[in-house]
């Protein structure tokens, strides 16, 4: 049994190592932030050039009025939910061992939202424009079309991100108190002195503390849902051959925890290393996590395979030709590598083997994250280039550069975000840790508990 | 007569509830078990038993809220529908009620967190000035007790505090 | 005032469109293309060119498919297996079908296209965003990105031809969806032109500009709800309802058919466009 | 039409309520174009200050600002002579539609004709006249230009002056008779690269004339042998009206359309029965069709029957590749429906027999009683100076040869693109460099215009006087005004009319000085004859401005007599093609709708409108069927090679199930060098590699006789094209219907 989180550890000691992730990561920090940078700037020379020739130059035309902007989009939405379902499902659940992973998948959460957020800007024809999607009083009275899922997306987003950066928060209160108290000058100080709200850890405020959070997270979860229902719903919603869809939500709700869990293994992975928090980010915890990525992968593929029996044995000849096209014509490549992704590959996961080998866990949660994208892929681009009118097909059209580069500079972008929050906010909970140690020094009938030497 | 606020740091959480224990037991004069108050690096449900438990009202902001927010949601967007967009949209009614029910249960929840979050701080005080009488030591993995008494209780704190091993003592004259 | 409002008239709030109970008063402009007459000549297409200031994008952009043909003509061929397209082509003109309950409107986040009141789909440029939802929706695809800024582009409008542009229509900027109005700018004229003189407009008063050309006289335009519209005439004789989405005469088994019929009416779109079926002789 | 007609109407009454004059009118109408030709680059804002403001607190009452008004004219984008209306607003035509006076197309327009402005208002059009100078023109003032014509053509043999000209009528053409007649000089060769020509010469010796009428909507069967009269073909757009009536008559009796051919044209993918028939032997089929008339009982003239004699349908359909079983069927659809009507059109113009072809056709019509049934008596032309003298290769063969002889010193061109339009074997620009001096009259610096000494800018059609006669005509007889919808674009400019007159007073000045310009020869010369015109109870002022606002002025003509008995004694017609080895597969260059010749390829709705068949766009391309394809190993896209024994080019390949397996097609009308920006460069010129065989009675290019190999150049490309890759079908989709016409009852329609 490998080495779990020590309950001896020193609550001292905890605070010291998870506040020293704030001062002195390794070296290798830098340089992932470097890159981010550079990507993120690839993306933004994109979104520059397409803004000012037109949505032309993405190569997307009149049957392909979508393409990897939508993709990218859902991919990231898709995302944010593991963090939702680490920190509220599992806090319902009382699963200690979510405690010490937990922040940074809230973390991942806002962040990979504010991402997606990007996309749908990025999409739009007229940018400049865009605040005629937000329902604000105008002399016109004119108001958004409420009957657009592109309309409950905004609402549902909007709800989404305040409410879990809010979640993030609160959660972080006590922590953000205990930097304030440890941290004596520069910017931090006043930083975390203001955040921290002059928390002192009273019975009271730990009272109250302890509902809201409860509340919020009650809350967070049938939101997390229906967020990425609607998103299905942008989808389920339409006519098109493909997308019409009634197992859609919950398809996607599945696929995005599935993409969100890759992706916190893959973080998980980064973190541990580069903020050296093998004490905390311990084996046994990501044997945890591969076992319920592997649940949620079986989850997706039978969802998966529900859809495409649905429109199989279904009498919609366009739809099924849509199928036919699409395990056969010219996405066949992508099509069978997101089955494979998707479906073979995570079976890895159900060996003991693999559950807790760190590098393959890497690259395979990378590989599962790619699979995930490529299914957004294959909802959007065979739909528009096989839909109802045979005369509009078009299987000719692919995405130019400038989309790939946006899609790439997305992940960089995302990467930044991530890196600086976790330099600059303890991203291992250190009162949860201790809450955890507590709780099993009791559970051990250690009593008193042996706290640090002094 | 001033009173005075004492603030003792225990090492272990145990000792701290049996000093809690003692004091209420002792009824000192001049000092009221309510005015006492627990810091703790760590939740710690299982002072109720020692403190008698003590409401929490966030809740009610919860409920507040979330109805509002739904309320809200609905009648506003049906009356922009129905007051000053009143134009036929894909054969759909003016006012589609599935739509405006996902729009509502959206600023349900959204109304909901918000004045959680409200109520939190109300609740809670927050935010606030720290006390004087605080240690940083509380953040990391002590447990403070501050009791507020006449001059005459000093003593007996300090007895009791002393007898159930507390690490340091901090006092100081209140305002 | 609004929630009165809403309390007082919900049920016309309620109220699904299109329906028997209630149907447009005074306009519903419809369409109906004999395809038996149209030898796919494509002068329709042009007409609207001239007339709806279309950009022409040239070869490149045609080639990633940003062409911009509110009209355009279909040809499909019908010989099964046979070596030869022996009964010839079937040329279809194909234009926004203005669905009583069009796909494209309930999705447009901005509102930007809409059902008016004589029953056409209006597109709403300075409100469009670009999120080209409505043409994703639209099982015909007729809706068109402005994928450029043509104004600005080479060879699409140089000096001087700039100066055929119909001052009637506007010229759509970059980022903007576009499709067939049904040559909306000539029937607001002979609209106001019908009111000043305190009637409606009469059959034959307006033309949309595929019509006024066609050598065949393979279209008809007109109001539906005018009883001496030779639409609407048509309309009744191949017993074609707008409000219905499964014709009755579809499911009789008669010697003699009717060849009125709506494409992809199955999807519920109740388009505004009746087709008449291609006629072949059966002798030869 | 009522809508605009009104309009149309109500103008013009205030016009001649008024009396007002007319170039007044043309000034106020035209400050938007003078405004644009001193600001040259056509910038209209007001802000540059370059420009004139008309007010139009006051103006004269026919210009209501916003309110398109409507002058009738007459369409020059191809011959047909259709009336067209254009929109004027602000002085600015904006827009062609059809005229509602003018019997020829009704108020109707084809895409070509709409085209017109795009021609008008062309960024490429020549704005002054240019004298060469080494390898490029320099601007010349047009005093310079006319002294410099004067010159050249004085200090010559009058024998040595030449007129090349594309089809002329009306007054123009009065105006350049006379001029070649104050020459002395009978040297005029009327060029029409495609053309009935050799229908023509072959109605001529069946009928006595060379265009009878054709009245489809009196026929209840129509055979026609490669004539594409809906896209194409004469009057595309007049027949296509009647098309119209002869597919959904009254009585509901829907006429039936067979057409055969060996490439599928536009009207052959109208058709009910499209039989594609070994390239050449159109003939023989007509014959085999009166034998099997003949056989089942068709009353016919013994010489005829013998003519006919060995025709059996076993025989014709070995021949022709036409299943027995069609022809069959044919011939009792002929028989039992009647009147019908047979067409010759590529079957005619396409073969070295083609004469031969085109009358055992006009034998058919014959044989069944259709000549004055549904092929009718025109009316003849009053004045016989204006009808349209038509034109044909032949005539571009006899110059290039005088060329090639030094015959030619001084050359007029107009209305015509040689150097484009003549194939190689022609050798004709190597013949015009003997030509010392060459006059180019052009509207673009096309290729004929690069090769010339002097280039002289024509007015648009609609910035032109002129009278024009079309050579095929509904009903009596019409001359056609064509009048100015606008302000010239350019002062640079001049009407070819004006040209000739002052080409004229150089010659015979007493007779020609007295008259300002063309208008006012055109005027007078109208006035003049007014009673000829119908105006006979009119004063001169009414008259005319009756004329232009109608836009037609009918003639009366009486009806020539037609002869209907051709005696099948001299008639042969030749067995099929013999194979050809090395070039196995005969080239039909395909007049397109929209492309024709050539000559409006830089007009960009029509490079932009598809091609009806193939959906293709902004190319040209080698239309092969997938048999043919597959023999070779090509599929679509790809780049081949097509070689004739006169010359190659290259093209993208498209294949489609219209066309017979031994034969491919190149569109015309692409490939140019020169011309301007939207032609340049776009397509190849199947016109280069045509062979020289000459139909054997009239001279005319074969135009079908090529024989070509196909080879894979090697590159392949994504066709552009409108189609997507679901081609032609619809995939089981509801989209597209058709129904057996026995199936319905078009008499209860409405």
């Amino acid at each position: 049994m490998e080495k779990d989180i020590r309950e001896d550890i020193a609550w001292a000691q905890i605070n010291k190592d998870v506040l020293k992730s704030l001062e002195s990561p390794r070296r290798i920090y830098w340089v992932i932030l470097l890159i981010a940078i550079a990507m993120v700037g690839v993306a933004v020379g994109c979104e520059i050039y397409q803004y000012q020739t037109g949505m032309g130059v993405a190569n997307k035309n009149n049957s392909h009025v979508w393409s990897l902007y939508i993709a990218t989009f859902i991919f990231w939405i898709g995302m944010s939910h593991s963090g939702t379902l680490l920190s509220a499902i599992l806090h319902l659940m009382h699963a200690d061992w979510r405690k010490p992973i937990y922040r940074f998948a809230e973390a991942m959460t806002t962040f990979s939202l504010m991402t997606a957020g990007l996309f749908v800007m990025v999409h739009l024809g007229r940018l400049w424009q865009v605040y005629y999607v937000m329902p604000y009083p105008n002399e016109r009275w004119a108001w958004p079309n409420f009957q657009s899922p592109l309309v409950w997306d905004m609402f549902a987003i909007a709800t989404y991100l305040s409410s879990s950066v809010l979640f993030l928060y609160v959660g972080m209160i006590p922590d953000l108190a205990i930097c304030r108290d440890n941290i004596h000058a520069g910017w931090r100080k006043k930083l975390y002195t203001i955040m921290s709200l002059g928390w002192e850890g009273t019975d009271r405020q730990w009272r109250n503390f302890r509902m809201t959070y409860l509340t919020i997270a009650c809350f967070l979860i049938p939101l997390a849902v229906s967020v990425h229902s609607i998103v299905a719903s942008d989808f389920a919603m339409s006519n098109m051959p493909g997308w019409h869809v009634t197992s859609f939500p919950p398809y996607f709700v599945a696929g995005a925890l599935y993409s969100g869990c890759a992706a916190i293994i893959t973080l998980f992975i980064i973190l541990r290393y580069v903020f050296r928090f093998e004490e905390y980010m311990t084996l046994p915890i990501m044997k945890k996590l591969v076992r319920l990525t592997f649940a949620i992968a079986m989850v997706w593929t039978y969802l998966n395979l529900i859809e495409f029996a649905s429109v199989w044995y279904g009498h919609d000849q366009t739809a099924k030709d849509q199928l036919i096209f699409k395990a056969t014509g010219p996405y066949a490549p992508y099509f069978w590598a997101m089955i494979f992704f998707g479906s073979i590959l995570p079976l890895m996961l159900a060996f003991k083997r693999f559950q807790t080998h760190l590098p393959i866990l890497f690259v395979v949660s990378i590989l599962l994250n790619v699979g995930m994208w490529l299914e957004r892929w294959m909802i959007i681009s065979p739909s528009f280039a096989h839909g109802h009118y045979p005369w509009a097909w078009d299987h000719d059209q692919w995405p130019s550069l400038i989309q790939w580069g946006m899609v790439f500079g997305s992940f960089g972008w995302f990467t930044l975000l991530f890196m600086v929050f976790c330099k600059v906010f303890p991203s291992v909970s250190m009162y949860e840790v201790k809450e955890m140690v507590y709780h099993r020094t009791l559970a051990q009938k250690h009593k008193p508990a042996v706290k640090g030497d002094y | 007569m001033s009173t005075r606020h004492l603030l003792a740091l225990f090492n272990d959480f145990d000792e701290a509830v049996a000093a809690i224990a003692d004091l209420r037991a002792a009824n000192i004069k001049g000092f009221d078990i309510d005015d006492l108050i627990l810091k703790s690096p760590i939740e710690h449900p299982e002072v109720e038993k020692v403190l008698g438990d003590k409401p929490v009202n966030v809740q009610w902001f919860t409920l507040v809220g979330a109805t509002m927010g739904g309320l809200l949601a609905f009648i506003l967007v049906s009356a922009a529908q129905g007051n000053f967009f009143a134009q036929l949209k894909g054969g759909k009614p003016i006012i589609p009620l599935p739509p405006n029910f996902i729009l509502t249960y959206e600023m349900f929840i959204l109304g909901g967190v918000f004045i959680t979050i409200l109520g939190f701080l109300i609740c809670a005080g927050l935010p606030a000035k720290r006390s004087p009488l605080y240690s940083v030591k509380v953040s990391e993995d002590q447990i403070g007790i501050l009791v507020k008494g006449d001059e005459s209780a000093v003593a007996a704190f300090k007895a009791i505090f002393t007898k159930h091993k507390a690490l340091e003592i901090q006092e100081e004259a209140a305002k | 005032m609004s929630i009165t409002n809403l309390l007082e008239n919900w049920s016309d709030f309620r109220h699904q469109h299109p329906s028997e109970d209630r149907p447009h008063l005074e306009y519903k402009w419809a369409m109906s293309i004999d395809l038996d007459s149209c030898t796919g000549c494509n002068a329709c297409s042009v007409a609207c060119y001239a007339e709806n200031n279309l950009p022409v994008v040239g070869k490149e952009k045609f080639a990633h498919g940003h062409s911009h043909h509110w009209m355009r003509i279909e040809r499909y061929w019908d010989n099964d297996g046979r070596e030869f397209a022996d009964q010839g082509a079937q040329f279809l003109p194909m234009l926004c079908q203005h669905c009583e309950s069009a796909p494209c409107e309930t999705v447009c986040p901005v509102g930007a296209t809409n059902h008016t009141a004589d029953g056409l789909n209006s597109q709403v440029y300075n409100r469009c965003v670009g999120s080209r939802y409505c043409n994703a929706n639209c099982p015909y695809k007729v809706r068109y990105f402005n994928w450029y800024d043509y104004p600005t582009t080479d060879n699409v409008w140089p000096a001087p031809m700039e100066q055929q542009l119909n001052p009637d229509v506007t010229v759509r900027g970059k980022g903007v969806m576009e499709k067939c109005t049904f040559c909306v700018q000539r029937l607001t004229v002979a609209k106001s032109d019908a009111r000043t003189q305190g009637r409606l407009v009469l059959d034959g008063e307006v033309q949309t500009a595929c019509q006024q050309v066609c050598p065949t006289g393979a279209i008809t335009f007109g109001n539906l709800v005018d009883p001496l519209a030779k639409v609407g005439k048509q309309w009744m004789q191949q017993q074609v309802d707008l409000n219905k989405d499964k014709q009755a005469k579809d499911a009789a088994e008669e010697a003699v058919k009717l060849r009125g019929y709506r494409i992809l009416e199955e999807l519920r779109t109740y388009p505004s466009v009746m087709y008449l079926e291609q006629l072949r002789e059966s002798d030869i | 039409m009522a809508r605009s007609q009104d309009k149309d109407f109500q103008e013009v009454s205030a016009m001649i309520e008024n009396g007002f004059n007319r170039r007044n009118f043309l000034k106020v109408l035209g400050w938007g174009g003078a405004t644009v030709a001193l600001s040259g680059c056509g910038n209209t804002s007001v802000e540059d200050g370059r420009e004139f403001v008309t007010s139009y607190a006051e103006t004269a009452d026919y210009i209501i600002p916003s309110i398109g008004t409507y002058f009738n004219s007459t369409c020059a984008q191809c011959d047909a002579g259709c009336g067209i209306m254009g929109r004027v607003r602000e002085g600015r035509v904006l827009k062609l539609e059809g005229n509602p006076e003018s019997p020829i197309n009704n108020g109707k327009m084809c895409g070509l004709g709409q085209a017109g402005v795009q021609a008008h208002y062309n960024p490429d059009r020549i704005r002054e006249p240019l004298l060469r100078n080494g390898d490029r023109g320099e601007a010349i003032t047009w005093e310079k230009a006319l002294e410099l014509i004067n010159e050249k053509v004085g200090s010559v043999n009058p024998e040595n002056v030449a007129f090349l000209t594309g089809v002329v009528s009306g007054h123009v053409k009065a105006l350049l008779n006379n001029y070649l007649d104050a020459l002395g000089s009978g040297h005029h060769y009327v060029y029409e690269a495609v053309a009935p020509s050799v229908v023509r010469a072959s109605n001529k010796k069946a009928y006595g004339v060379e265009m009878p009428r054709l009245s489809l909507d009196k026929a209840k069967v129509i055979v026609s042998f490669g004539a594409d009269f809906l896209g194409a073909w004469v009057s595309p757009v007049h027949f296509s009206q009647q098309y119209a009536r002869f597919r959904k008559p009254d009585n509901g009796e829907r006429g039936v359309l067979v057409q055969v051919e060996s490439k599928m044209t536009l009207t052959g993918a109208n058709a009910d029965r499209w039989l594609a028939i070994r390239p050449g032997t159109e003939g023989i089929l007509a014959l085999g069709l009166i034998n099997s008339l003949a056989a089942a009982g068709l009353p016919v003239s013994e010489d005829v029957a013998a003519a006919v004699g060995e025709y059996t349908s076993d025989r014709v359909s070995k021949d022709t590749g036409v299943s027995a079983e069609h022809i069959g069927k044919l011939a009792a659809l002929l028989k039992e429906r009647s009147p019908s009507l047979v067409i010759a059109g590529s079957a005619a113009e396409g073969y070295a027999h083609g004469s031969q072809n085109a009358a055992a056709i006009a034998l058919l019509n014959q044989v069944l009683g259709n000549v004055g049934q549904t092929v009718e008596a025109p009316s003849s032309v009053p004045f016989p100076q204006m009808a349209p003298s038509t034109g044909n290769s032949f005539a571009l063969q006899s110059l290039s040869d005088d060329m090639a002889q030094d015959k030619v010193k001084v050359l007029f061109s107009y209305g015509a693109n040689p150097v484009f339009t003549a194939p190689a074997f022609f050798k004709l620009k190597e013949n015009l460099k003997k030509v010392p001096f060459k006059v180019v009259f052009a509207h673009y610096m096309d290729e004929t215009a690069v090769e010339a000494d002097l280039v002289l800018p024509l007015n648009s059609a609609l910035e032109d006087w002129a009278t024009l006669m079309p050579e095929y005509i509904a009903e009596g007889a019409q001359l056609n005004i064509r009048q100015p919808l606008m302000e010239k674009m350019y002062p640079g400019t001049l009407g070819v009319g004006d040209i000739l007159l002052a080409m004229l007073k150089q010659r015979r000045p007493d007779e020609y000085n007295d008259y300002e310009d063309f208008y006012s020869y055109l005027r007078s010369a109208m006035v003049s004859n007014k009673d000829a015109l119908g105006g006979a109870d009119e004063d001169d002022d009414t008259f005319w401005e009756t004329a232009l606002s109608h836009g037609v002025v009918k003639l009366v003509g009486e009806p020539v007599d037609m002869t209907g008995s051709m005696s099948a004694a001299a008639l042969v017609v030749p067995a099929p093609f013999a194979e050809d080895a090395t070039y196995p597969l005969h080239l039909i260059p395909a007049v397109s709708a929209s492309m024709r010749d050539g000559r409006n390829a830089n007009e960009p709705w029509l490079q932009e409108s598809p091609d009806p068949l193939t959906t293709i766009v902004w190319d040209s391309w080698v239309e092969m069927h997938p048999k043919t394809a597959a023999k070779l190993g090509i599929v679509e896209g790809d780049i081949v090679e097509v070689a004739s024994k006169s010359g190659a080019i290259k093209a993208q390949a498209y294949l489609f199930p219209g066309i017979h397996p031994d034969v491919v097609s190149v569109p015309l009308g692409y490939g140019h060098e020169a011309m301007g920006r939207y032609a340049k460069g776009v397509g190849a010129n199947a016109f280069s590699i045509l062979d020289p065989v000459f139909d054997n009675e009239t001279g005319e290019l074969a135009m079908h006789e090529t024989r070509v190999k196909v080879t894979k150049a090697g590159q392949r490309v994504i066709i552009v094209k409108d189609e997507g890759p679901a081609g032609g079908s619809q995939m089981g989709r509801r989209i597209a219907l058709r129904i057996p016409s026995n199936k319905v009852n078009l008499s209860e329609e409405v």
